[in-house]
């Protein structure tokens, strides 16, 4: 078996600093999606899909988008910019 | 028709609007036939107070190094879609800004007063929801925290 | 609520928007509690070309002395009633004006974007329809015709 | 009797360059509106309403507005500002 490579996980601003962490690596599971890799981590909200917005490889993604080992995975608290 | 002119640049420190106006005006010169009939824009500065009313000490801007450039590219492209738009200007802080420094200039040049308005307009309401940047308050004290939002329009 | 600081000038000779701006910044400073959170500009310059496509030698701008000072201000007022208006900038060129030059700048600063852009917006299109001002264009030929109307916005 | 003010009549632009003055002095008449004194002026087109506004003492003004000795009018064309 060939290695994996995995998911790399951010998080930014609030959930940053709540979360305690800045950026994980994670196996990626066959099937994974944001919503499991959220659970997985043990991420507050339990229900985070109305406030947080998940980017996969830097481009806005859906919850239930398809994950893959080496993708880059982030979890973005609500924008303020400007 | 050719794509419009697109200069965005993050700021890790103070910028001067009206100097990054000119030298914008200066590219312009150069890269299209003189300045367009039509310029709108407009600039962003950090209020005094915080938005629960207490006398601010500066504000943090964090981002997303690569998705946030790539992002602006893209709102900017979006928002410049009308063919009168010639050319575009982000100017956007990051990092610490203090009260009464300018954190965001949005400028739009275009042939027709319309389009120049709308873009810059659009554009600045899509950077301030759709760029990924987070705003958090400092206060005197050393205690901050962050937004969960953006002010009214 | 103070009254919103007017500036309004009518400018016989070239004026350079971003020296404009610039003047007007100091003065604000002074005046109010510094630089308003939100500010709006829109500079208009002359078209190369006439209305009817043939090229422009120059742009000549009527005006009618005293009302058209007296007409400003009350476009002025009007558009910046909303409470959230500091301040509001007019230029305007009067006389002959090459193409490419710069021949009004309206710029707006406010407590909020929103109230920046709407009265930026509205006094642009008060002044273009409601200051008498009147422009004829001159070809190279030494010909001129005068306008009936504004450009479509 | 004592002496009347005149009327001072402007013209502008496009209008003043057609009627080939710039201004006049007129007496002012018994009931004399903007309407009255652009018949008696002669001036081009008969029907001016629907593109010349005019201002009394540099206020626009309605075609029928009453005219007094002193009163300054004008006649604008269509204008073309910004």
């Amino acid at each position: 078996m060939g290695h994996t490579p995995e998911l790399r996980v951010l998080l930014f601003a609030a959930l940053r600093e709540r979360a305690g962490w800045r950026e994980r690596q994670l196996a990626a599971t066959r099937g994974a999606t944001p919503t499991t890799v959220w659970g997985q981590l043990g991420l507050e909200p339990a229900d985070p899909a109305a406030t947080i917005r998940v980017a996969i490889n830097q481009r806005f993604a859906r919850w239930d988008s398809p994950l893959a080992g080496g993708d880059e995975l982030a979890f973005l608290p609500p924008i303020s910019g400007g | 028709m050719a794509a419009p002119l697109l200069t965005i640049e993050l700021d890790p420190g103070p910028f001067q609007p009206l100097a990054a106006l000119e030298g914008w005006h200066s590219q312009l010169r150069t890269r299209l036939d003189g300045l367009p009939a039509a310029e709108s824009s407009f600039v962003g500065r950090v209020r005094p107070h915080t938005s629960a009313g207490q006398p601010l000490a500066a504000l943090e801007l964090e981002h997303y190094p690569g998705m946030t450039e790539t992002q602006l590219q893209h709102l900017a492209a979006a928002a410049a879609s009308a063919p009168e738009v010639a050319a575009v200007l982000v100017r956007h802080r990051i990092g610490r800004v203090l009260p009464g420094d300018p954190i965001v200039l949005v400028a739009v040049a275009a042939d027709r007063r319309g389009p120049a308005q709308r873009c810059c307009q659009e554009l600045l309401e899509a950077l301030k929801h759709e760029a990924p940047f987070w705003k958090r308050e400092w206060l005197a004290d050393g205690s901050g925290h962050w937004l969960g939002g953006n002010t009214p329009l």
